[in-house]
């Protein structure tokens, strides 16, 4: 029984994990209606520009801040380039330059860092801390936590603040936002600017798990689906999503996988995310679309 | 400039509801066949037959049906490539576990086949709509690379997953040289787009339209939007089913499941976008385009960069270029190459006019 | 059976020996609806025998009002089957000029097209006594009328086809009966000396006509024509009804009269024949559209159309041509001539005729220079149209061409063109004393336009006779051509000039207002309508560069040099037929023009500035309004003599 | 119009009653009409008028009532059943497909008639032609009955308002049906456009013989068309009957002009 309760626990702090790059995909669609598929890449290109740049000797910190403002002038630019001259457009045209996006920075991250594996060592342990009988990885808690101070963070932001509300104002109709004169160009860029941050973050944690290579791209297939259990538009879906298909993930991994041949975290959590639809077409916290005739 | 279309008037709805009402689009399509059929193979070197022309078409012919799919009826798929591999294997199966099974029956069952699967994951698409069922779609995609990874019936028990297409052979002809490979190709990807024109412009592709225009309209108006969706991905995937199959045996030989992973997907939706959707020439122009532009990027950057490339640069850059140009086109004229040959063709026809 | 000397007797020929070829089109429900010779005499026989039982009978006249149908050019056949008369009339006419054409015709029974025209019929259903039975063809709209009086097409022929039945070989019987002497028609002339009077014209008239015009064109049975005209127009009867019936090619009817260019375009007519005034607007379309395309295409147009301007009308004429010019010519006919022609459906012309009015040097040499064979046809109404035609090769900007086969020209002492020809007409219906008066005792027709006979035997039409006038110091004054030359600009739609017994030469001007709108809006000068436009002073100022351009030219003539026009004004509306001051074929009526306006005449003889006008207007819904303006009288430079003329 | 004598009943509405959450659209309305009839539903904004065509044609179930067309009886109808019993649409804000032209609207209005299999589609030959060159044809006369001829090949996109609600109407006629609701095919419109509207519809009434259900708020074109009114006001009827009883009817002047509260008589009494 104990071992049941100690992979559910990793797999719920894997969870944490996974909403930590679905926060992502909330923050952009949230503030512009895009579904930035390009988020993987981001968490990839911030991670091995941190790791780059480590190996050119700048210190963490330095490293750190570097990156970020790497992520910012990328937010600049898609905003300037990409996001502007298709406002209006229908929400397929923005998925695909999104998809567009991701070969873009794919392709810039690797052929400036190069494409060889880099460690990445945050200085945080990773041996296991006996909690109350169950083994629980202390790496595995100092994520959950920073996911959860993001997490509270972004939620302050968009509930309370006034820009917040402009920001789900936008969401809901580019022109109409812009016609009531929010600044929409500067908005957007401040979302991608954050959605940035989010990923550089990801980026480390996974970095450091998986290490820095082409795979982190994979990472936003991962948060998919929990996408569709939490709904595109709340940020506490992300996380409640995060952690059913993390623990759902890791026991299935462990129980159900030998069944059947094993390697099935890969088409499991879309399977178990495709029934969740089917009953709820748009997510679990998500705003329920009303079609008007 | 080059129309005359004084004189050419229609006395029956036979001749107006044709594909090229106007005498010099057919001219030229009759002068593209012989081409293709007789020129190409005759003069084309085996380098261009088996690196270009045979991938350009057997993609196309997966373009075609996305196109079906994502450009006509509007229901987004990101799963392509798992059609195509559930095509590729079941052709693989039919040719070994039948023994005697002409060539040609093998890659329409492949089709029907792949059409089933479509089927299957079509079916989601009646409550969810827009991105969720892309992530459906995905589901397809990540499942079947599982699926035919894992269990090895469906590769004979190959340790890696691999298999090799049995030699071609319709009516005791082998198919081997790449300049009959290459007319196999071509007459399968005719015929098909053909059929996806016919479609096009016949009520099977106006309900499609009228269901990715808005649906609620057109279901008040009579049409079953499930069974239309449904049409509409068994059909596609019975394209794109006859496209992997046609690459496991046409084209490369030996086909591993990672051959048609999301990279493949993604290609062939940038297909349908930069060819242009919801036209069946996009199809042909987008896998036109996908491979020849790396080849001409190649050639560019060679011309600036005297020197040699890090290994590995050049697929990089193509990375971005690709990437670039998706955002371009979608920016400049949404409708891809299909709509730039269209405007160009009006004005040609209204030459010196502008208007 | 004799050779067919009439026209029933030619449709029975050509449905035994090409019965199957197209006989007549229509584009109805988006495509050409097609009937051969046969189904066409099918259709003839039932409509014969059905309008035999409605009682028409030898002699009487059958009215026939609407567009350019195929059902209509059957009902002349069946009327002309059963030796009746049939009397197109003008479609678009008012119920007015209606009532006096069915009262004088003495008509009985009307084939009309639609809802619109029966309603003009029974505005006017009361001073027509005579008139019983209206045949419609289209229902829409006329389920809950008068049964009475109105039958449908398709019962008419139900009726016929029972006839048939019961009397085989009735409507083979009634053809037998018919003579080519028989009036085959009655054409009502748009009257503008006087009332209208109806043109008989006989089968003989219109036959070896249109014959000598075949054979001398070559034309063939392969031939395709756009009816377009109107059908109560002589221009539309000769070219596609009678030279149709002889030659045996196809007639196509446009799908309504706004479609006309697009109808064009898809028949790509062979023969074609226009009035200038259908090129002037053509031209005018085709300038306005060029403005709008982009400053390359512009260019290359500005290029080829000068070589062509230059070298065209040359090579049409297969004159010698240097080599360079050819392949320029070849150039630019690849990129933009081809092109032009194409787009405008004048691809496929082999001969193309234009007449009615003098048409403008620059508008004729348009033609030419694209490659359109282009030619100036001279003739009336009362002469089956034909009496001299261009030769190919010898076409002339000023003449209208050498006189047709059989036909014998000659000019009276007064200076008056008189004809002599197969095709004269059997004269005016009821109006002996205007037939008499208008042949000469050794039976030539008097034209009524003064002309002469040029070097190479070409004729030259300078004006009406009766309006050629002379100035107070006796030079020769000729409105019409003074009136051309202003017309000639595309800026000018219409012109009226006076001199007659007057010092000097004044007229009034009335602006295209498509083309000087769209000149407005090429420099944003803002206008509210026709009115707004024409009193703003920068039109004035345009029409005054055109007004000194004549000037200049008429310069270079001595024999009209003194008829310069030293003052003019722009009238603050468009000339309209609907006010009476245009015939139904758009020519002026200058007598009804200069009562009306006499203030406005005799303001340009006086000194003050300007002169208010009030004038009623009748808009298309049938109202009337006043539209009032203060018109500027405008002067123009005359140019004194040749050197100062070079100079300016 | 004046001599039409009404026909059996076609649509029988009997205490329907539909709400969304708290908000009552429709109270027990009762209403029917008979073949061949022209029926005009006129009421203030947010009187229920749009939610009972909705109901008719089966966009919504009503939570009480029943619905008769052409003697059967149902609780609720569904879209697709309606349009198959001949009973077509227009829409209030335009519901063309934009992607297509014209010609391709009308022909789509035909969906439900067209019987070949998609294999058959794909060869076009054969009987798929055959049947799709007689809806062509089918489709051509309703075009040509709606003088929209000119923009035949057109996308649908680019027509003026006007147009693409000619077109619309196009395409429910298209379908040949029984019943043909309009929701307010002449807002937005001008005078002249207004007229051309209204002659199509009588037409369409009296050569094709379409039973017409229209929403209509000008009272100059009810009164001029419509052969019968009926009046919803806060979701029940309050009239029912010929324009001229409906017009005299004072709880209708009331709905529409509104009663003259105290507070208005003595400002009225006051400024006197």
């Amino acid at each position: 029984m104990a071992f049941f309760v100690e992979v559910l626990v990793s797999g719920l702090l894997a969870g944490f994990m996974y909403s930590l790059v679905a926060l992502g995909f909330v923050l952009i669609y949230k503030a512009s209606g895009v579904f930035n598929f390009a988020q993987g890449a981001m968490v990839f290109a911030a991670a091995v520009t941190y790791a780059g740049l480590v190996s050119l000797g700048w210190s963490a910190w330095v490293a750190f801040a570097g990156s970020l403002l790497a992520m910012v002038v990328f937010a600049l630019a898609t905003e300037r380039f990409v996001l502007r001259p298709l406002v209006n457009q229908p929400q397929i045209s923005l998925f695909m330059a999104t998809i567009g996006l991701t070969f873009v920075l794919e392709g810039l991250s690797q052929s400036v860092w190069g494409s060889e594996v880099r460690g990445l060592d945050l200085g945080i342990p990773d041996s296991p801390l006996e909690l109350k009988g169950i083994l629980v990885s202390k790496f595995d808690l100092v994520a959950a936590g920073t996911a959860a101070v993001l997490v509270s963070v972004l939620a302050f932001f968009f509930q309370k603040t006034r820009v917040g509300r402009a920001l789900r104002a936008v969401a809901d109709d580019h022109q109409a936002a812009l016609s009531v004169g929010i600044p929409l160009e500067r908005i957007w860029a401040l979302v991608w600017a954050a959605a940035g941050a989010v990923a550089l973050v990801a980026g480390l944690l996974w970095g450091s798990r998986l290490g820095v290579q082409f795979a982190l791209t994979q990472v936003a297939f991962k948060a998919l689906p929990v996408l569709i259990l939490g709904g595109f538009t709340s940020i506490a879906g992300a996380i409640v999503g995060g952690l059913m298909i993390g623990a759902s993930e890791k026991v299935a991994e462990v129980y159900l996988g030998p069944l059947i041949g094993g390697g099935i975290e890969n088409w499991f959590p879309y399977v178990l995310a495709l029934l969740f639809l089917l009953v709820r077409p748009d997510g679990l916290f998500g705003e329920k679309r009303i079609e008007r005739v | 400039m080059i129309y005359r279309e004084a004189g050419q008037f229609r006395t029956t709805y036979v001749a107006d509801q044709r594909i090229f009402p106007i005498t010099q689009d057919r001219v030229a399509m009759a002068m593209l066949l012989i081409v293709a059929f007789v020129v190409v193979p005759a003069a084309a070197s085996n380098y261009v037959l088996t690196a270009l022309l045979l991938p350009m078409l057997v993609l196309a012919i997966a373009a075609l049906g996305l196109n079906i799919l994502t450009g006509y009826a509007g229901q987004f798929s990101l799963g392509t490539a798992a059609f195509m591999s559930v095509g590729a294997f079941a052709a693989y199966n039919f040719q070994l576990r039948v023994p005697g099974i002409p060539l040609l029956v093998t890659f329409v069952l492949a089709g029907l086949v792949a059409a089933g699967v479509g089927l299957v994951f079509g079916l989601p698409s009646l409550r969810i709509k827009g991105f969720y069922l892309a992530v459906a779609t995905l589901a397809a995609q990540f499942f079947v690379d599982w699926l035919f990874t894992k269990v090895a019936w469906f590769s004979n028990d190959s340790p890696s997953g691999t298999i090799t297409a049995q030699p071609m052979v319709i009516a005791g002809l082998p198919i081997d040289s790449p300049a009959r490979r290459y007319l196999l190709v071509l007459s399968i990807a005719a015929v098909l787009a053909l059929a996806a024109k016919n479609l096009s412009r016949t009520a099977t592709g106006r309900a499609w339209m009228a269901v990715r225009d808005m649906d609620v309209a057109a279901e008040v108006i009579g049409i079953p939007i499930l069974r239309t969706k449904l049409v509409a991905f068994g059909i596609s995937s019975f394209y794109c089913g006859v496209s992997g199959a046609l690459w496991a045996f046409a084209y490369l030989g030996t086909v591993e499941p990672q051959a048609f992973d999301l990279q493949r997907s993604f290609q062939i939706l940038f297909m349908v976008i930069i060819g242009g959707l919801g036209t069946v020439m996009g199809a042909f122009l987008g896998s036109a385009f996908m491979l020849l532009f790396p080849l001409f990027l190649n050639w560019v950057l060679h011309l600036i960069v005297r020197t040699e490339l890090r290994p590995g640069l050049l697929s990089q850059l193509e990375l971005v270029f690709f990437g670039a140009l998706i955002i371009v086109f979608l920016v400049v004229e949404p409708r891809g190459l299909a709509r730039l040959w269209q405007i160009t063709k009006e004005k040609l026809r209204l030459w010196p006019f502008p208007h | 059976m004799p050779a067919p000397d009439t026209f029933p007797r030619l449709l029975i020929e050509h449905a035994q020996t090409r019965g199957d070829r197209p006989a007549i089109r229509e584009k109805d429900l988006g495509i050409w609806q097609t009937w051969s010779w046969k189904q066409v005499l099918d259709e003839v026989r039932s409509l014969a025998c059905g309008l035999h039982t409605l009682g028409l009978r030898r002699g009487e006249t059958l009215a026939i009002i609407g567009d350019n149908r195929p059902r209509l050019y059957w009902a002349m056949d069946a009327a002309q089957a059963l030796g009746a008369i049939p009397v197109p009339l003008y479609q678009d006419a008012v119920a007015e000029e209606m009532a006096f054409v069915l009262s004088n015709a003495e008509v009985r029974i009307a084939v009309v097209e639609d809802q619109e025209q029966v309603d003009k019929l029974l505005e006017v259903k009361a001073r027509c006594p005579l008139l019983e039975i209206i045949v419609y063809d289209d229902p829409r709209g006329l389920r809950h009328y008068d049964r009475g009086l109105l039958r449908s097409y398709d019962d008419v022929q139900g009726v016929g086809r029972d006839l048939e039945r019961s009397q085989p070989g009735f409507f083979e019987r009634e053809v037998e009966q018919g003579r080519s002497s028989d009036v085959a028609v009655m054409l009502y002339t748009s009257g503008t000396t006087g009332t209208p009077k109806g043109v008989m014209l006989s089968h003989q008239n219109l036959i070896e006509t249109g014959r000598g015009g075949i054979q001398r064109e070559r034309l063939t049975a392969d031939e395709e024509v756009l009816a377009y005209l109107p059908m109560a127009w002589v221009g539309d009867h000769v070219f596609n009804y009678s030279q149709g019936h002889v030659a045996g090619f196809c007639v196509s009817c446009p799908e309504s009269p706004d479609t006309v260019l697009t109808d064009m375009r898809e028949i790509g007519p062979t023969y074609f024949f226009a009035p200038p005034r259908v090129l002037e607007n053509l031209l005018t379309t085709v300038s306005i559209r060029m403005e709008d395309a982009s400053r390359f295409k512009r260019w290359l147009y500005a290029r080829c159309m000068s070589l062509a301007r230059r070298w065209g009308p040359a090579i049409l004429d297969g004159k010698p041509v240097p080599l360079v010019a050819r392949v320029g010519y070849a150039l630019a006919d690849l990129f933009i001539l081809g092109p032009l022609r194409n787009v405008l459906g004048f691809s496929r012309v082999r001969v193309a005729y234009t007449a009615g009015e003098a048409i403008g040097p620059d508008l004729f040499r348009f033609y030419r220079s694209l490659g359109v064979n282009l030619k100036q046809l001279y003739g009336s109404t009362e002469t089956s149209v034909l009496v001299c035609i261009q030769p190919n090769g010898q076409v002339k900007l000023e003449s209208v061409g050498t006189p047709a086969t059989g036909v014998e020209v000659r000019i009276s002492a007064q200076g008056e063109v008189q004809v002599k020809s197969p095709g004269v007409f059997r004269g005016y219906y009821k109006a002996e004393g205007a037939t008499l008066e208008s042949m000469t005792p050794d039976g030539f027709f008097r034209t009524g336009d003064a002309g002469f006979f040029d070097e190479d035997g070409h004729l030259r039409i300078i004006d009406r006779a009766k309006d050629v006038g002379r100035l107070h110091d006796g030079t020769l004054f000729a409105p019409k051509y003074l009136e051309n030359k202003l017309k000639f600009f595309p800026f000018i739609k219409e012109a009226v000039a006076f001199g007659d017994h007057r010092p000097f030469a004044t007229a009034f001007v009335c602006i295209d207002l498509a083309a000087v709108g769209n000149w407005a809006e090429r420099r944003n000068l803002p206008y509210a309508g026709y009115t707004d436009l024409a009193s703003q002073t920068a039109v004035h100022e345009l029409v005054r560069g055109c007004v000194e351009e004549v000037n200049a030219a008429l310069a270079a003539d001595p024999r009209l040099k003194g008829s310069q026009l030293r003052r003019f004004l722009v009238l603050h509306k468009e000339l309209d037929a609907d006010d009476g001051e245009l015939t139904r074929t758009r020519k002026v009526r200058r007598g009804f023009i200069a009562e009306k306006y006499a203030p406005l005449v005799e303001a340009l003889y006086a000194s003050g500035p300007s002169v208010h006008v009030e004038t009623q207007v009748r808009f298309e819904d049938g109202r009337t309004g006043m539209v009032q303006a203060d018109l500027p009288i405008l002067e123009a430079m005359i140019v004194e003599d040749e050197a100062a003329r070079r100079a300016a | 119009m004046q001599g039409k004598v009404p026909g059996p009943v076609l649509l029988e509405v009997r205490g329907v009653s539909l709400s969304f959450g708290g908000v009552h659209a429709l109270r027990e309305v009762d209403f029917h009409v008979s073949e061949g009839e022209v029926c005009a539903i006129i009421g203030p904004n947010g009187a229920g008028k749009s939610s009972l065509l909705n109901v008719i044609n089966g966009v919504y179930a009503p939570g009480a009532g029943t619905i008769t067309y052409a003697g059967q009886t149902r609780r609720a109808m569904h879209p697709h059943a309606a349009a198959a019993q001949g009973i077509a649409r227009t829409f209030q804000n335009i519901a063309l497909f934009k992607g297509m032209s014209v010609l391709d609207n009308v022909m789509t209005g035909r969906a439900l008639k067209m019987r070949r299999g998609v294999l058959w589609q794909a060869l076009y030959w054969g009987p798929a032609e055959k049947e799709e060159l007689e809806h062509r044809g089918r489709a051509e006369k309703i075009i040509d009955f709606l003088q929209i001829e000119h923009v035949r090949r057109t996308p649908v996109g680019r027509l003026a308002y006007g147009l693409q609600k000619r077109v619309e109407l196009a395409r429910a006629l298209a379908a040949e049906p029984r019943l043909l609701l309009l929701d307010e095919p002449m807002a937005g419109m001008n005078i002249e456009e207004k007229q051309d509207m209204c002659r199509f519809i009588l037409d369409a009434n009296d050569e094709l013989g379409v039973t017409v259900v229209l929403i209509e708020h000008d009272m100059a074109v009810v009164m001029d068309i419509a052969d019968r009114v009926v009046v919803l006001d806060y979701g029940r009827k309050i009239a029912d009957g010929t324009p001229a009883e409906v017009r005299a009817n004072p709880e209708v002047i009331a709905a529409y002009l509104g009663v003259p509260t105290e507070a208005d008589e003595r400002a009225v009494a006051g400024a006197g």
